[in-house]
C-alpha cells in the first residue's frame, strides 16, 4: 500500500487538510491522558483505544454530510470525535459522569450523540451491522439521499449478523457504507487463525455483490476518497459498497491487554506508518504547515484535552434518581415486588 | 363495533395506525406477497404496497437489527416474526439492543418498535415450534411485553403498541387467531399499556391468567361456577410491567389465587406473579398460591403426550377447588 | 442442464441404479400417503413434502458409506428414507407414536435415526448447520476419514448460521459436505426476492473458499458423481464442499399452503423433469429394467407402503409416563413445585 | 488440599478432566495462544496443544452449534463463551439444541456438552456486557445450570459437568475469578449436580443466595451474627435443579428466608425459588420471603450508579432485620 494517490492533486483544501490533522491528534492525545487516567482507576470497565487507526474515521467520517449517520462499534471515541463531538462530553462519559455524551450510562464502549447524528458505540461484537442497515433503510424510506456509514473490525466478520444483513443491504440496495477497520487483530488472534481468507473485500464485497474496495486506512485521503465515491453511490440509489481499510493497532486490544503475541519489532515497524506521523509530513510538503503552527497545533490540543479532563473531574457524579430515568419514555415502572 | 376474529383485529390494529402514520411499516417473512404465514397481513401489500409491507429473508437477527436502527431514526418499524420461537435467533438484538439503546445513550435514541408474532403450544409442532418466550422477554428492564387474549385486546393492544415510543414485545397465540368478538371500530381505540382486565368477576377464588389461558380459565370458571364456587378471573394482558394493583385488589377480596398460564412452571411468569403477590400481600391469603402451568419438558410431537402438557379446564378445576380447601 | 452427464457411461451398476429408483418412488409413495393422512388428520404439526427432489437425497446419499453422517432440515422424510430408514418407523413417526423414528416426540419435522447415521431432521431454518461442521470436526478429531452431509435450502442460505459455520470449515479444513436444495422458494418467496443472487455457488462457495459446484439436483447420477467427489476431497482432508442442486418441489411448502404464487403451467411444465420419471427412462433406455419389472417395484412399493400405515396405526399411543423420559440422560427433575 | 484460586481451580478441573478423557476439549475465543481472555485457561495450549485447545473466530451461534454436533457423535465439548452477555447472540442453539436434541430423537442422541464462561455485574463495564443470564436458562427443561461461588465448588461442580451427559450450561462469576480457598487435589473430587451446600448454619433466618451473592450473604450474616441474629446460609450451585430438600428442611427450622441474588427481580431465579418455597411450606412462614436482587434497570457504566444496583451487605442485613421484624 504506496502513497501514490496522495501524489495526485490533493483532494482537500489545505483548511480541511489542517482540521483532519487536527482531529487526529485530538483523538490521539484524547487517547493518551485517557489511558492515564484508566491507570488511575478514574476510567473503568474496558477501554478501547483507536491509537493508530485515526485516518480511517477522520478521511471517511470527514467527508460525509451533517444529515449523513455514523456509528461504530466499542473502539468508539475516534469516531465519535471525528464526527465533531465535543471531547469534555466525550470525557465526562469516560469518568462515568451525567454530564458525559450518554449521561454516564454507556461509557467507553458505548458513546452516543444525537446532534450529531453519531448512533454509538455498540459493544456487541456485529451487533450494530444490522442497525446500520435500518438507518439506510429509513433514509431510503423516506425518499432522502443521506447515508450510514458503518466501522467494524475484522473479528466482525465472523458474525451472523453481518451476513445476514449484508445480503438484505444489497438486495435492497440501501444506502449504507460498510467499512471494516482490518487491524489484523481479533483481539489476540491474528486475522489468518480467524478468517478462511485474509482478503477481506471476498468477504465483504464478492460475497453479496457490492463493490469491495481495499485502502490503506492510514492514508488519510486515500481514505476520503473511497468514502466518497461510496457515498455517490449510495446517494444515487446504487446500493452499498464494502472498504477495506488496512490499519494497524498501536496498543492493546483493550487496557488490560498485555500484547504478548506481538513483537516490539512489529510495533515498531508499525509506528513508521503511523498516519499522523505520515499526513504531518505530506502537508509540509505541501507547504500547508510549517513546524511552528504544527507546534501551536500540538500545545492547543493539549490543552483543550486537559480542559476536558478538568470538566469531567469537576462534573456531578449521576445522582441515585437518575438510575431510573431513560429506561423507557414511558415511566419505568421498576418490577421489584 | 362489529364482529371480527383475532386476526382481523390483529391486521386492523396495523391497517389503522399505516393509514394514521406512515412512519409505521410492516417487515417480516412472507408478510406482503403471501399475505402472512398466518394470513394476519391478509390485503396489506395490495393496500400499501411493496414501500410499507416488505418481504424479509429469513433473517431474524438481521432483519429485528434493521427495525431497531429505522426505529433509532424515528420510524415506527412493526417486526413480525412468523412464530416468536423464531425469535430466538434475534434474541441479541432484542435484549441487547432494543431493550438498552435509550438507557446505554442517556435517552438520546428511542426505539419505537413493535416485534409480534404467535406463539403457543399450538398443536403437534414439537419442541422447537412451541416456544412460549413470554418469561425471557418479561425479565429484561427496558422491554414492555404484551399478550392479547381476545379479538378486542388484540386490537386495542396493538395499536397501542404501535403508538408506544418504547420497544414492545407483542405475542399472540396461534390457537387463539380464528377466535370471533366483538371488536370495536374507533380509529383512536387503545387499550393501556400496564392495565389488566377484569374478565369475569368473583368473590371466593382470583385467577390470574393471560393468552390462550384465558379461554381455559374462563370455561373452568363456567364449571366452577355451576358448582358453587364464584371464580374471578384476571387476564394480565401486559405481563411487563406487571398491573400488581388490580391482582391486589382482586386477591385482597377472595384471599386465593390460581396462576393460569402456557409457560413452563420455573422462572416463569406465574411464578414471577406469584412471588409479587405473597410479597405484597401474603397475610391476605388464606390458602398457598396454586399455579396451573405447562409441564415441565420440552413440548412432545404426539398429540397424546402434547395434551398432557398444556393447561387444562380439569386441572385449574382442580386447582382452585384445591385453593378452596374443596373436593 | 442437460442430461449429456448419463449419457456418458453410467456410474453405478445395475442393482444399485434400481435400488435408487426404487428408494426414489418408496419416498413419493410414503408422502403422497402421507399427504393422505394429513388430510384425515391422522399426522398432526407442519409436514413438507420431498416430492420432485428425491433424486438429491437419494443421489447423495446413495454414494455415502455406512460410517458417514447425515443431517438436514425439516423437510426430511426423503433424506431419512434415502439413509434406510424402515418406512414403518417413520409412519409411526408421523402418527406421533412410540414405535416412531423419534418415539413420536419429534413428528415429521424432527426425524432421527441413530443406527443410520442420520442425525435429523432439524426445524430451525440454518440450526443444524453447525451442527454438521460439529459431527465433521468430530471424524477429524477422532482421526477418522468419514464424512458429513448436510442439506438444507436456498432460504437457509440467508441464516447468520451458515455465514459462521462456513468460515469455521474452511478455515479449519472439516470433513463436511454442504448441499443446498435450490427449489427456488422459500417458503412463499423466490430465490430473487429474498437472495442478492441467483448464484448460490457464489454465496456458498467462492464467499468462503469452497469449492461451490452446481449440480442438476433431478439428475440422480449426476448428484451421485458430485457427491462423490466431495467425499473424496473431505476424506483426504482437504476440507469441505458447497453443491447447489437446483430442484423443484412439486407441491406446496406445507401441507397448508395452496401454492398461489405459482401458475398451473409452472408446475406442469416441472413435472416433466420429474426425477422419478427421468429415472425410470433412463434405465430402460439402458436395458437395465422392463415395463413388468417397474410395474411389480411399483407394486412392491404400494404394498410396503401400506404394511408401514398398517403398522403405525395399530402401534399403540405413547403412554403418560413416557412424558417425562429422555429429557436427559439423568433422572429428569421437573422443576413443577 | 491447598490454596488455589477460583480461576485455577476452573483450570484444574478442565485440566484434569481432559488428561482423563481424550473426548473433552475446548473451544472458544482465545482460549489457546492467549491463554484465555481471562486466564481461565493458561498453560493448557502449552500441555494439550492445538487439536485440544481451539481458538475459535467471534462465532458464538456457530461455535456452540459445532460443540452441540461434536457432542451428538460423542465427544465432549467445553465451549466457552468469553462472557455469558456473548450467549445471548448463541441463544437459538442452547436452547433448542443442546436441551432438545434428546428429547426429539426419543433419547437416541444425547448431548454431553458444558458451555462455561463468566457472568455478573462486573464493574463498569455497562449494560451489553453486564448480563446474568441464568434465570433465562434455569426456565428451560432439558437444560443443567450451574453456579459455582468458592474456588472448592468451581473445580467439583466444573468436573460433574464435564462427566455429565447433558448440556451443562456452567456460568462463573468475573469478581469471583481471583477468590482464593482451599481446593481438593483429589482427581475424583466432584460435587454432585443438583445439592445446594449450607455455607454457615444458623437458626433464625434462611439466606438463599448463589454465586457472588454467597460472599455479600455470609459477609451479612457475619454482621448479623454480631446483632445476635444467626442466618443459615444457603449457596444453591445448582440453580437447575434445584436443590429443593436443602432449602425446605432450612426454613422448616427458621421459618423465615431472603434470597441474595445478581439477577433482575422480575422473573428471575429468586422468584422462581420463592414461589416453590411458599408452595410447598407456605404455612411454615412466620414472615413473607424478602429478595435483595439487582435493580430493575439496565445495568449503567458509571460505577456511583451500579454501585446502587446490585445487592450490598446493607441491603441483606437490612432485609433480614426485616423478615425478624426487628430494625
Ligand atoms: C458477540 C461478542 N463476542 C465476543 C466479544 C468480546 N470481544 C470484544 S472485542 C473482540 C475482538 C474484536 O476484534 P475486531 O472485530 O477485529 O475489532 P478490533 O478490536 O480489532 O477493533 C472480542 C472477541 C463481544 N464483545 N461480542
Ligand atoms: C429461524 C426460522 N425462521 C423461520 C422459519 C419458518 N420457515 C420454515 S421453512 C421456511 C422456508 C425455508 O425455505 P428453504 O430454506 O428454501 O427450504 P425449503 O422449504 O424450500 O426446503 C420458513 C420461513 C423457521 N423454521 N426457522
Ligand atoms: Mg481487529
Ligand atoms: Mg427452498
Amino acid at each position: 500500500m504506496s502513497q501514490t494517490s496522495t501524489e495526485a492533486p490533493p483532494i482537500v483544501s489545505r483548511n480541511t487538510a489542517v482540521g483532519w490533522l487536527r482531529q487526529m491528534l485530538q483523538i490521539r492525545r484524547f487517547e493518551e491522558r485517557s489511558a492515564k487516567l484508566y491507570q488511575e482507576q478514574k476510567i473503568g470497565g474496558f477501554c478501547h483505544l483507536y491509537s493508530g487507526q485515526e485516518a480511517v474515521a477522520v478521511g471517511s467520517i470527514g467527508v460525509l454530510r451533517e444529515d449523513d449517520y455514523v456509528i461504530t462499534a466499542y473502539r468508539d471515541h475516534g469516531h465519535a470525535l471525528a464526527r465533531g463531538m465535543d471531547p469534555k462530553l466525550g470525557m465526562a462519559e469516560m469518568l462515568g459522569k451525567s454530564a458525559g455524551c450518554s449521561r454516564g450510562k454507556g461509557g467507553s464502549m458505548h458513546f452516543f450523540d444525537a446532534e450529531k447524528g453519531f448512533l454509538g458505540g455498540h459493544a456487541i461484537v456485529g451487533s450494530h451491522i444490522p442497525l446500520a442497515a435500518g438507518v439506510a433503510f429509513a433514509s431510503k424510506y423516506r425518499g432522502q439521499d443521506n447515508v450510514c456509514i458503518c466501522f467494524f473490525g475484522d473479528g466482525a466478520m465472523d458474525q451472523g449478523s453481518l451476513h445476514e444483513t449484508f445480503n438484505m443491504a444489497s438486495l435492497w440496495k440501501l444506502p449504507v457504507i460498510y467499512v471494516v477497520e482490518n487491524n489484523l487483530m481479533s483481539m489476540g488472534t491474528h486475522l489468518h487463525r480467524h478468517s478462511w481468507t485474509t482478503d477481506l473485500t471476498i468477504r465483504g464485497g464478492t460475497a453479496y455483490g457490492m463493490p469491495g474496495v481495499l485502502v490503506d486506512g492510514n492514508d488519510i485521503e486515500e481514505m476520503a476518497r473511497i468514502t466518497r465515491e461510496a457515498c455517490l453511490r449510495a446517494r444515487a440509489g446504487e446500493g452499498p459498497t464494502f472498504i477495506e481499510a488496512k490499519t494497524y493497532r498501536f496498543r492493546g486490544h483493550s487496557m488490560s491487554d498485555p500484547m504478548k503475541y506481538r513483537s516490539k519489532e512489529e510495533a515498531e515497524k508499525a509506528k513508521e506508518r503511523d498516519p499522523i506521523v505520515l499526513y504531518e509530513s505530506l502537508l509540509k510538503e505541501r507547504g500547508w504547515i510549517d513546524e511552528q503552527a504544527l507546534e501551536d497545533l500540538h500545545e492547543k490540543i493539549k490543552v483543550e484535552i486537559e480542559e476536558a479532563i478538568e470538566f469531567a473531574e469537576n462534573a456531578p457524579e449521576p445522582t441515585a434518581d437518575e438510575l431510573y430515568q431513560d429506561v423507557s419514555v414511558a415511566t419505568h415502572i421498576p418490577q421489584e415486588s | 363495533m362489529a364482529m371480527s376474529t383475532y386476526r382481523e383485529a390483529l391486521r386492523q390494529a396495523m391497517d389503522e395506525e399505516m393509514e394514521r402514520d406512515d412512519a409505521v411499516f410492516l417487515m417480516g417473512e412472507e408478510v406482503a406477497e403471501y399475505n402472512g404465514a398466518y394470513k394476519v397481513s391478509q390485503g396489506l401489500l395490495d393496500k400499501y404496497g411493496p414501500r410499507r409491507i416488505i418481504d424479509s429473508p429469513i433473517s431474524e437477527e438481521g432483519f429485528a437489527g434493521i427495525g431497531i436502527g429505522a426505529a433509532m431514526v424515528g420510524l415506527r418499524p412493526i417486526i413480525e416474526f412468523m412464530t416468536y420461537s423464531f425469535s430466538l435467533v434475534a434474541f441479541d438484538q432484542l435484549v441487547n439492543n432494543a431493550a438498552n439503546v435509550r438507557y446505554m445513550s442517556g435517552g438520546q435514541f428511542t426505539v419505537p418498535i413493535v416485534f409480534r408474532g404467535n406463539s403457543g403450544i399450538a398443536g403437534a409442532l414439537g419442541a422447537t415450534h412451541s416456544h412460549r418466550p413470554e418469561a425471557l422477554y418479561a425479565h429484561i428492564p427496558g422491554l414492555t411485553v404484551m399478550m392479547p387474549a381476545t379479538p378486542a385486546d388484540a386490537k386495542g393492544m396493538l395499536k397501542a403498541a404501535i403508538r408506544s415510543d418504547d420497544p414492545v414485545i407483542f405475542i399472540e397465540h396461534e390457537n387463539l387467531l380464528g377466535e370471533k368478538g366483538e371488536v370495536p371500530d374507533d380509529v383512536d381505540y387503545l387499550v393501556p399499556i400496564g392495565k389488566a382486565d377484569v374478565k369475569r368477576t368473583g368473590s371466593d377464588v382470583t385467577i390470574i391468567t393471560y393468552s390462550r389461558s384465558l379461554v381455559t380459565s374462563l370455561q373452568a370458571a363456567e364449571q366452577l361456577a355451576a358448582e358453587g364456587i364464584e371464580c374471578e378471573v384476571i387476564d394480565l394482558r401486559t405481563i411487563r410491567p406487571l398491573d400488581l394493583d388490580t391482582i391486589l385488589e382482586s386477591v385482597v377480596k377472595t384471599h386465593r389465587a390460581v396462576i393460569v398460564e402456557e409457560n413452563w412452571p420455573y422462572c416463569g411468569v406465574g411464578a414471577g406473579v406469584a412471588d409479587r403477590i405473597y410479597h405484597k400481600v401474603f397475610d391476605e391469603l388464606d390458602a398457598p398460591i396454586k399455579r396451573v402451568t405447562s409441564l415441565d419438558v420440552p413440548v412432545p410431537y404426539a398429540k397424546s403426550l402434547e395434551r398432557l402438557v398444556i393447561p387444562s379446564v380439569e386441572k385449574v378445576v382442580a386447582q382452585v377447588k384445591d385453593v378452596c380447601y374443596r373436593s
